[in-house]
């Protein structure tokens, strides 16, 4: 794993005081999140490629076919738009279905469905007839996995009206956000950062944590030199860079903006205002990628406070690299402090503009 | 049988011992497509009469929509003019509960199923994209992309079954949606969960301008069956008993727990793909006519005049027909011909449960925008037409 | 057709002097530049659905299968990831596949072939294959199109690196762009604005008027009040309200890009730093479209020449509308010139910066 | 048969003359899988020598690679352990010019083309995405989006016969692929546009752990040719000389103008899907070890044991087998345990022609970063070990 999985463990959990809190890894908080939706609501079904005797080839739905059955936690036929479209007449009839996509790569072939359907079945009737589904993509790299297995598609789920686009960075987030997206009657693309399903947060199964609804972001952690918004495995990293940068005298404000859609404008332009300075970090490249959307739109709420353009630290707009080079590719704490440093810190000085 | 019976790992024996899990035979259609008219087969005399009216309806249906794209009241419309026996026969062979899933081209099977026509052509009229309620009437939207409807069918009626509820999905395409990764994917499904569905691939010869020849190299599109695993069957398409029949023997055969079939129907285009497609550029006038001398009213009525039914209690089948149809036309005309109130704030409505902040922003933008114009017509001396002009 | 195409027809073309240079729809000089292509060229192949003896349904391939034969204008199975995908094969034995995609939501069936190879393969390969591919792609609304003809989709072609993405405004840039696309060795996406295909411009069919290579933009119009950034069929939209606006005192230059990747940052920049303001007009969605990316690379490079935050005007952030309700989502002169007016005007009097 | 042959606008008389166009029978598989071993047919004894060292080499590569992931020296190893048959019959049934359109689990069918297993691995080893050239050794790229390769040898194999030169494409996807849409589509354009290519499918059971039976519902993954109008052949894939002869069969088919063929080869995974799989969790040791007693090394080997075969000119064909593996797993180790000198550069390098300004300024960062490092590297005591941390 990498180091930052690690200290984002260390990072944002408040020490687990209470014993029923343990270190607990992301992706089993998220399988709590399926048991515990299904166990509570029999219209939620889950269905996907190796979710059943196997639990997924990250083990997400673990369990759930022992519990649930075949008929609630299906093994599907090897086919992404087969599984996309079978789960919007699933959702036509009633039912919650949740779709395991088993790579962000792999999601591309049920692409059509998606968008033509999933995200616009409500609007085409008029209310008539709600997607009430969840699909659940694994998204990101940093794993070492060969080509296809890396990408983080959000660009292109964000672009797409009628969808919700989630990325937890926590554990209490995984579980939390998950179920929200499970009881959402709108379809939710719900994107889990694969770097981060083995990092651990002290967390209690037996009583969860609540977490913010959908559409808030969270700030992770408060500064007052700039702001670092992110989200998913890009949180982690900022997490680290804030304290590294505190050697350079910059107090980071880190914002994890948990919802790509709904965008949160209240909680990010309000922290940009008191900073006066924020970059965007996040691993999908950078051209046509959130960070441009989030850039501009902050700026245009905050032109006036800004001391410095609003910049972005991103993934190289290459198709996602080998294992053995993604490290230089990845958006690391050392590419994050280039970017704070170039927030034209002088022009406080030289400018006159005191905050 | 439900997903459970079937969900073992698959245990094969070694191959020494290995054999193929079935004989294909019974899944292959015939070599002849079905045929019902002419044959003297016994056929309930009410049935050819209910669908000897629906015919004519809808080809009536047909032509008054045609009429209205010249008219400019409809934005577009692919005729189903020749293929008025599957449409109608699909309508029928189903219960209420059942669902329908149509392709952009068959409208007629909604009203067939008695959906008002004005709401069955919503989208086609250019005013919103689906015009009615599928829970309310168990037809599916529309689909404009092709056979992504199909996967929807499979879905649905694996979710009925799960919930234990007696319901059947019938679902409709196109010869050239056959060629698409979503009909080859949904079979599948509907195979392997043995899903109460049933495909209709209404072979009408062509694609847009792409004659059959160039979509598929199989001996017939039912014999694709045969690869899911579920039987294929082959029917004349502008037989309308016979389209009846072969659906409602596969409709209780979903029902009863059977599986899905594939139905090839070969049926013909007699129009243009749309108002707007040239025909003249990719097929001969001869063609057309050698297929208007198989047209499914005439076999129908044909049919019932060797059998005596066309005249019942002194009234001619054909006339009470004819007037239906025209008391229909008139409706949908004179209905067609007022103007759709659209709210152009409906654009924030629906896109989520809630509109986001994001959306609220950009309604009050459109309000304004709105507000602002009407200002301003309202100033200029011609205030009075400054609605309407909705289209 | 549109007053935008009308006005459009009247507005960037120089007086036609030559008698050679006539009206020519755009379409048509697609038309040319696909049969000129084939004729100097034999691995030139077009294929798609309905090219053939149709002419493809707005009739772009129109004689090209009488002229070249089957082999050359190939009607298709109706399978866009089939079509992409073989034209992928083809390229790989050298032949230069143009497909044509009938409308650019029914592109998405083949997004797994476009993101996963056609974009990669260069790469994947370390150069061994690459894909001299002409993906055509009919976008955007305002023709009354029903459900799902109406799309525009460039924000996942942008985001996807390997891909070049050009549009084409003018009907000598659809001649030029065109041939400049077939003849690349990289893949291109090439998005034709539907509603600009019975747009007419003064052109010589006889010798096409040269054109900027790919990657460049142009100016459309000069201007010194503020920059339009725009492209495609929101370029004629651009140039009315530029014409409108001198009403208000306001004197605007458009810069068309015609090539979304590459930018071309050198001309945009250099437009901005100019006037001081800009705004990005386009028709496809706001949020996490084109015009992110653009005002924010235009904020990273000029924000200490800018008077005012770059404002996007976009289509809403809904699914395409129906015809009746079309024309309040498209970008039309009034909120582009409602932007404008945005700017901040004050502030150059209030804070002294003359320009 | 050209493309332009079959251009005419598709004109089917109407339907009372209606005939499917061909008879599906010649398209079905047999009944039984195809099987040459133990039967006493005529075989080649050099083919069957050959086969066999392949296998034995094949099977020593599998467990090599599969060390080499223990040993941190592969990313990830997907083992055709079992499936050598069909791997090493594909690569024997082309020529040297034909092309082979491997998924990521085709390693071995590369290697036994000749290609270098140090290439043939790169992407297995988490350096480049393609460690060869495609166009030098006629393997496209190992496919790891599940059957979107078939399109391409499609498209490739129509290529080369537009422009009048004999290749043949073989491509390979496995049971689990079937169900993608791909497949679909990319059987249906070779089967209309008559293009010289060979699918093969390998039955090994398992999709990761998805059993065949909630894969498809078919008689055999075979029966789906009928569906696309081509040939569909069943072969036993433990059984090497069959496999290689129905291949040889197809292959000579499609380059004689006779069209594409679908070839399911019913085989086993005996490794877990990959060296990351916990194969306990879906299947029973009992089903492993039954496969494992119709092993295609053992299979072979006591067919030339019968034949005479295992002893020539005083040498063991066993021992000569053996040797050549050991040499080749040797080589192989060695080789993979020297670090490959990856330059991060050429990540901005093949992603274009040319690179864009972007990419420009992006590989200017990268240089810097790389450069600073290196100074800080450099400043450190053990500066030494600095470099080649590639992993
Ligand atoms: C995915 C997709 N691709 C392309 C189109 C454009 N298109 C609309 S109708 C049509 C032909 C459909 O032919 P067929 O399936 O035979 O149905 P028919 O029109 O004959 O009823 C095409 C290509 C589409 N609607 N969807
Ligand atoms: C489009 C796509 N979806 C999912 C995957 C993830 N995946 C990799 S291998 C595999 C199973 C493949 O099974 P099969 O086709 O039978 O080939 P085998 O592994 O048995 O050789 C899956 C689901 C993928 N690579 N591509
Ligand atoms: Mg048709
Ligand atoms: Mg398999």
């Amino acid at each position: 794993m990498s180091t930052a999985a690690t200290s984002h463990a260390a990072a944002p959990a408040p020490p687990a005081r209470d014993p029923a809190r343990k270190p607990t890894p992301l992706a089993q908080a998220l399988n709590r999140a399926l048991r515990d939706a299904m166990a509570e609501d029999p219209s939620v079904h889950v269905l996907g490629e190796d979710v059943g005797a196997l639990g997924g080839v990250f083990r997400v739905t673990d369990g759930l076919t022992a519990e649930f059955g075949e008929d609630r936690c299906t093994d599907t036929p090897l086919a992404e738009a087969g599984i996309l479209g079978a789960a919007v007449g699933m959702a036509m009839y009633g039912l919650r279905p949740v779709v395991e996509m088993q790579f962000d790569a792999f999601a591309y072939p049920a692409f059509e469905q998606l968008v033509s359907h999933v995200a616009r079945m409500r609007n085409r009737t008029r209310g008539a007839l709600p997607m009430p589904l969840t699909i659940r993509v694994p998204y990101g790299g940093g794993i070492g996995g060969v080509e296809h297995h890396s990408d983080s598609s959000e660009a292109y789920y964000i672009a797409t009206p009628g969808l919700h686009v989630l990325t937890p960075a926590t554990v209490a987030d995984a579980y939390g956000l998950l179920r929200q997206a499970i009881a959402s009657d709108d379809p939710v693309v719900f994107l889990e950062p694969k770097r981060l399903y083995w990092a651990k947060d002290a967390w209690d199964p037996g009583a969860p944590a609540a977490v913010e609804p959908i559409g808030r972001a969270a700030v992770r952690r408060a500064g007052t030199s700039a702001t670092l918004i992110t989200y998913g495995p890009s949180v982690p990293v900022c997490l680290e860079a804030a304290e590294a940068a505190r050697a350079e005298g910059w107090d980071l404000e880190v914002v994890d903006l948990r919802s790509l859609v709904p965008f949160d404008d209240e909680t990010v332009t309000a922290s940009v205002r008191r900073t006066g300075r924020a970059v965007v970090v996040h691993e999908s490249g950078g051209f046509g990628g959130p960070g441009g959307e989030i850039a501009a739109r902050v700026t245009e709420r905050c032109f006036h406070h800004l001391e410095a353009p609003v910049l972005r630290v991103a993934g190289f707009d290459v198709p996602y690299p080998p294992p053995m080079l993604e490290r230089h590719h990845l958006p690391g704490v050392d590419r994050v402090l280039d970017a704070v440093d170039r927030l034209q810190w002088e022009s406080r000085w030289t400018e006159g503009g005191g905050r | 049988m439900t997903v459970l019976a079937q969900s073992g790992a698959y245990r094969p024996a070694p191959p020494p011992a290995w054999r193929p899990r079935t004989d294909a035979a019974p899944l292959l259609p015939d070599e002849e497509p079905y045929r019902l008219l002419g044959t003297g087969a016994e056929l309930d005399p009410e049935l050819l009469t209910t669908l000897y009216s629906q015919l004519v309806l809808g080809r009536r249906y047909n032509q008054q929509a045609t009429a209205l794209t010249k008219q400019g009241r409809l934005a577009v419309y692919p005729s189903s003019t020749g293929q008025e026996a599957c449409e109608v026969a699909a309508a029928l062979a189903l219960t209420e509960r059942d669902w329908l899933f149509p392709s952009y081209r068959d409208t007629l099977a909604a009203v067939a199923r008695g959906m008002d026509p004005v709401e069955a052509l919503t989208l086609l009229r250019g005013d919103w994209h689906c015009g009615y309620d599928p829970r309310a009437t168990r037809v599916a939207p529309l689909s404009t992309p092709l056979a992504t409807q199909l996967p929807h069918a499979v879905g649905l009626a694996h979710a009925a079954r799960l919930r234990g509820d007696d319901v059947v999905a019938l679902a409709l395409v196109g010869d050239g949606g056959t060629s698409e990764g979503d009909f080859h994917e949904a079979l599948n499904f509907a195979a392997v969960w043995r899903a109460p569905a049933v495909f209709l691939v209404q072979n009408n010869g062509f694609a847009i301008s792409v004659p059959l020849a160039k979509q598929t190299a199989a001996p017939t599109l039912a014999h694709k069956a045969v690869g899911y695993g579920m039987p294929g069957r082959l029917v004349d398409g502008n037989d309308a008993p016979a389209v009846h029949a072969v659906l409602t023997e596969a409709v209780e055969r979903a029902r009863s727990g059977g599986g899905p079939t594939l139905v090839e129907a070969v049926t013909y285009r007699v129009d243009a793909h749309t108002n707007a497609d040239d025909a003249t550029r990719y097929r001969q006038d001869a063609e057309v006519a050698a297929w208007r001398e198989h047209d499914p009213i005439t076999l129908l009525e044909t049919e019932l005049a060797t059998r005596g039914l066309l005249e019942r209690d002194g009234t001619d089948l054909r006339a009470t027909a004819r007037d239906a149809a025209e008391r229909m036309a008139a409706d949908l005309r004179e209905r067609m011909h007022r103007e759709p109130a659209l709210d152009p704030m409906a654009l924030f409505d629906h896109v989520y449960a809630e509109r986001t902040g994001q959306l609220r922003e950009q309604a009050e933008q459109l309000r304004a925008e709105l507000a602002a114009q009407e200002d301003a017509d309202d100033a200029r001396p011609d205030a009075d037409d400054a609605e309407g002009d909705a289209r």
